[in-house]
């Protein structure tokens, strides 16, 4: 059994080992001990404030095997994503040309460098490791986050957005980035990331990207091709949260073209279809009943945990049945409250 | 001997004449009958003065005195884009730089533009294959601008001339090709057509309206902006003679410049002068004929426009015309006419 | 008890009167014979149609009474708000600022004319007579069609939208227009108003609009105040609108201001939250058990008709007692489903 | 006697002098020991030509020879834009029509640009207020014109000069207050010295991108675009004698003009004249000065470069200038001089 909480200073030899085996599919992860450090250090002050209006916030979860308490994932979920700067990035826009004296009418699409994305709730660092294997733990990590923010609406904002890296050549070369980028920022892709050290939040973006829309005919055809187009480590993710509810074509990554998911709370599973109960003792066996498999957090802000269990269906009842080494894993007892969602 | 002079009704035929000598790339001079008898209603009501100067269509001919051919003609609008818009890509920079990275990036960008909206137009210009060479082609796209010099207050401050772009050997345009495709979905010639048939609400409906990097444009678009059609190459050179400039405005479809000049800066306005037509001419040209520069000349009247070349000499506000230039011109000793050299002078300071 | 049935031939002259009833408010309304008699046409060939792709089609509901079968509201909705040209509007874009060397960071508001509204579906003219002391009955007629459109999902498009009447002064100005339109049509409101025919989808609207955003901070006083304010006949739709899940801020209208609501469907109530049940016979009294308000609808798309029911809670029922009465209206039968959303 | 003359190392304290009787609103020449000393060198490494020609900050002094006091001061930088960017509002025209309505809107439309990047810029102008009056302005904002006509290869294709623009009596800026204001939210004065200091990248960050058009803008803010500070519009005069011209880019803060020119048709460029000093010029200059003109005079080496007003006949090549002349300008008779009427002539022909 697998459950998801907030990271602890413990984590950090846990989280070097998992960098290790990320790729630069994750861009938004941290990488160096410093910077696992910093992330934990942020994340444990975080979920102890008190919060009013979502700020600079982050919160960091890990997944970890209840069997040998190995971290195999982690996964982050900030306040707001510009909080220290403007988060920009590329709206998809769709203009639609219509002449009726020629008969013609198509739509073209123009790229924007907007900043609207800056107050948005955003997940980052989504990392599972061997996961190309990944089972049902994957997506208790993933949802984990939003189930989290479904608890402690105030500490966030009602949109939330993932970046997801895109795609690169076998030279790491962007076809998005050759085409758009390197033009303003003249050096290669890899450079660029390094400067702004994976940030979309800077004032050198600003300066240097272009400030008209880029019409995407105008774009060579690779590059048109990439926009949207995810890294094959973000396949994962991308799956996990289209499931949840976030739709990607309105956002792209200014540097790689890589798609930005995004959504309106109302819009995601965890808040629309997550069902608060109260945890009942299991009955034994309950013989061929039928199950389902369920997400189950505790719902409390300070000692947040998650995992799936498969229960008898709970639509029609106020309680959900939980083995004790359920209870255990979520440190609850009978009668607590949970969140539930069917995944 | 050939005369520039203001059209008349009587022309209609010779203009449709000459407009089937055209062929394709000139969407002013069709041989539309329609087309070309409306244009030259304007026209002659533009010299009659019955219209507004920013209506007005200075249509002129080339007429072969010795056979009464038309052998070209040229036109001054009074101004544009006053009924439909004058669309133009203006060319313009934007500079990206961070001071952190080190990064200077100069960009060139267009932008739509109605610019140029009420400038003064010389367009229209043909001139006839069988009189090409000699200073022909000269004095028939100069004398615009003599008559510019005679008659300063009839035109806006801006004077434009819209050159034909680049194309490629099989004829497309390489600018089209890699822009306005896109967005018209329709062949160069289609498009070029509809505009000069005034159909110019698409171009608000179909073009793109931001800004645009120069840089998103594939080379072969990026290398013709501004670049002149090969056959329009020396007509483009007889106007910067005159003191027109690319300022950085080009056609829409295939890039292809706009020259453009101040009225109160070009050549004509400078160095053109009156001189009074001497009495005595005969003995001086024939001594001095060899050391006499081209000059253009013309009359002084707007009804009854005319202007030659003659090789005359011309000092001190005196010109020794012969009779047949004087009956050309419609003119007799003792009147004034305007004068400019042919050629430009060298400026010894540049 | 209130109907909402589709129109029908029958209903001209009752449509005639109650346009005369409605003002200025409802600009999307038809209100000649000529113009009410082609809409009901134009709706039942709709209703009729076979739809792959939502396209031109748009169904118009009536508001009827039971008891005297007078006609007391008329809502509307299109598939697509652009099925002849393009559907164009303002987005009201932010752009955040931020310049870490002078320490400001503000936000500014732009105006953008677009046109993705073009393929959403549209709802429209609402108007219910007495709106001022309007009940249940108007929270039936505007959310009945947001309910057809989750029984037929493929006449619509995802995202739906409501353009909202803004605000005129006394001698009908709009200070909106005055500070904008005007410049580039050079005629009053009601007059361009006119010419337009109340659409947003003419070509003269891209030839003389604004190709460039508009700086809200540049803008009158009174003409930003205007931005988003709806007609006090519209305020009614608007706290409908809104608690169904609509969001007021996006976009507005081009000619006056007024607000623009939209969602996506995942946002809205009448898709996430309604409940297909199926219809038991109603017990006699059942006492004093706790009742809800529910809008219930004939899950069928060719003789869709919706009311309000009082009912005992159904979230962990299968099924929804009706009465005899309740099921005359719906011309239903026991056993039939139904679509159900408290309101 | 005043000559105008490149500056030398043993000027700063005299600068200093001159830069604190400039008050406010002349950002180029503040009396700051540190600024000044280093624009200095550059300046000095400009006339040594030890930098390169885009680099280039030529400054001029007026001195007063009796006294050995700086009356004055002018400059010409090489190119702007070429470290920080150089912003400018370009004023262009969109046009707004439907052939249906029958409605044709002219629109008046700014454009953040950084179009002038690259050009050569005048600049720096202070004349001390003890020596205003006679030609004295005149020597000193025209003896750059008369440096790029002996030097014109050291300069970019297009000159400019930004002016101050207009404000209200209260010191305050319609078109700041109008426009600039509501992104920088900060006084005038406050972004403008920003400016000054090199801070540009806050424009990138905080001014509207988009275009705008000016029908937004206040009235009061619409009126004073290109218009000048009232204690401008004399320099602006001398500029527009030169031949620059307004050509629709204004100041991103204030809406003041920028004068412009194509440096190959700058009046100095068109007019000015090389002539040998004469041997015997006295007994000319007493008979005829009251006919002769009064001249520009320059000698003709860039490290030492010296210029002064003269009334002097200057005909055929030749000029008749005092041994007071000559020395003033490093200058001895048989060598030659750059000399260009004071005034312009007027154009018979506008």
């Amino acid at each position: 059994m697998y459950v998801v909480r907030p990271v602890a200073m413990t984590d950090i030899p846990a989280l070097e080992a998992l960098a290790a085996a990320a790729s630069s599919g994750v861009h938004t992860m941290p990488k160096t001990r410093d910077a696992i450090e910093h992330a934990i250090e942020h994340s444990i002050a975080s979920f102890g404030a008190e919060v009013d209006i979502p700020s600079e916030e982050s919160y960091m979860f890990v997944l970890e095997s209840m069997r040998d308490q190995r971290i195999d994932g982690i996964a982050s979920i900030s306040a707001t994503a510009g909080s220290n700067g403007t988060y920009f990035a590329f709206r998809n826009d769709v203009v639609q040309q219509v002449s009726r004296d020629l008969n013609i009418c198509h739509s073209v699409h123009a790229l924007t460098l907007c900043s609207e994305l800056t107050g948005h709730s955003q997940l980052s660092s989504f990392f599972v490791r061997n996961w190309q294997q990944a089972g049902p733990e994957a997506k208790l990590l993933s949802r984990a986050r939003l189930m989290f923010a479904a608890l402690a609406p105030t500490r966030f904002g009602d949109r939330f957005f993932v970046p997801l890296a895109g795609i690169t050549d076998e030279n790491a070369q962007s076809p998005f980035w050759e085409a758009l980028g390197r033009k303003f920022f003249q050096m290669d892709f890899m450079a660029a990331e390094r400067v702004v050290d994976g940030a979309r939040n800077r004032t050198l973006i600003v300066e240097l990207m272009p400030h008209y829309p880029v019409y995407v005919p105008l774009l060579p055809g690779d590059a048109q091709a990439a926009m949207g187009q995810v890294h094959p480590e973000g396949e994962l993710p991308l799956r996990l949260l289209s499931e949840e509810g976030f739709e990607p074509d309105e956002y792209i990554d200014i540097f790689d073209g890589g798609p930005i998911l995004q959504a309106h709370k109302n819009a995601l599973r965890s808040f629309t279809a997550s069902l608060l109960r109260h945890v009942s003792a299991a009955p034994g066996a309950d013989g061929d009943a039928p199950k389902l498999r369920y997400l189950v957090a505790a719902a409390k802000e300070h000692n947040f945990r998650a995992i799936t269990v498969e229960s008898a269906p709970i639509k029609l009842s106020d309680n959900i049945a939980l083995q004790p080494a359920a209870l255990r894993a979520l440190q609850l007892s009978v009668g607590d409250a949970v969140l539930c969602v069917e995944i | 001997m050939l005369v520039v002079r203001a059209i008349r009704e009587t022309d209609l035929e010779g203009l449709l004449g000459l407009a089937s000598q055209v062929g394709s790339g000139m969407t002013t001079l069709k041989p539309d009958r329609k087309m070309l008898g409306a244009r030259l209603e304007i026209a002659c009501a533009s010299f009659a003065e019955t219209i507004a100067p920013n209506q007005r269509d200075y249509m002129f001919v080339m007429e072969d005195t010795a056979s009464g051919k038309l052998a070209g003609v040229c036109a001054i609008k009074g101004a544009v884009g006053l009924d439909e818009p004058f669309y133009n890509y203006r060319i313009g920079t934007l500079v990206h730089s961070s001071r952190e990275l080190k990064v200077f990036t100069r960009m060139e960008t267009l932008y739509l533009s109605n610019d140029l909206t009420g400038s003064t137009e010389l367009c229209s210009l043909f001139l006839h294959p069988d009189y090409r060479g000699g200073t022909n082609g000269k004095l028939l796209s100069k004398s615009r601008f003599l008559f510019i010099a005679q008659f300063p207050h009839l035109f806006s401050a801006k004077l434009i001339a819209e050159m034909r772009g680049y194309q490629s050997a099989d004829g497309s345009s390489p600018f089209y090709e890699g822009l306005g495709r896109h967005f018209f979905k329709m062949d160069f010639n289609h498009a070029d057509d509809l505009t000069s048939l005034g159909k110019k609400s698409f171009i608000a409906e179909l073009m793109p309206r931001q800004p645009m990097y120069v840089a998103y444009l594939p080379p072969e678009a990026q290398e013709v902006i501004g670049k002149v059609h090969v056959n329009t190459a020396p007509a483009r050179r007889l106007l910067e003679q005159e003191g027109m400039y690319f300022e950085g405005y080009v056609d829409i479809f295939d890039a292809g410049p706009v020259l453009q000049a101040r009225i109160s800066e070009l050549r004509a306005i400078r160095e053109s002068a009156l001189a009074v037509i001497d009495a005595a001419p005969r003995a001086v040209t024939e001594t001095t004929a060899a050391a006499n520069e081209p000059l253009l000349v013309s009359n002084t009247t707007l009804r009854d426009f005319r202007m030659i070349v003659a090789t005359v000499p011309c000092e001190g506000g005196h010109i020794a015309l012969s009779t047949a230039d004087q009956q050309a011109l419609g003119c007799h000793t003792g009147e004034a006419v305007r004068t400019l050299s042919l050629n430009p002078r060298k400026n010894v300071n540049v």
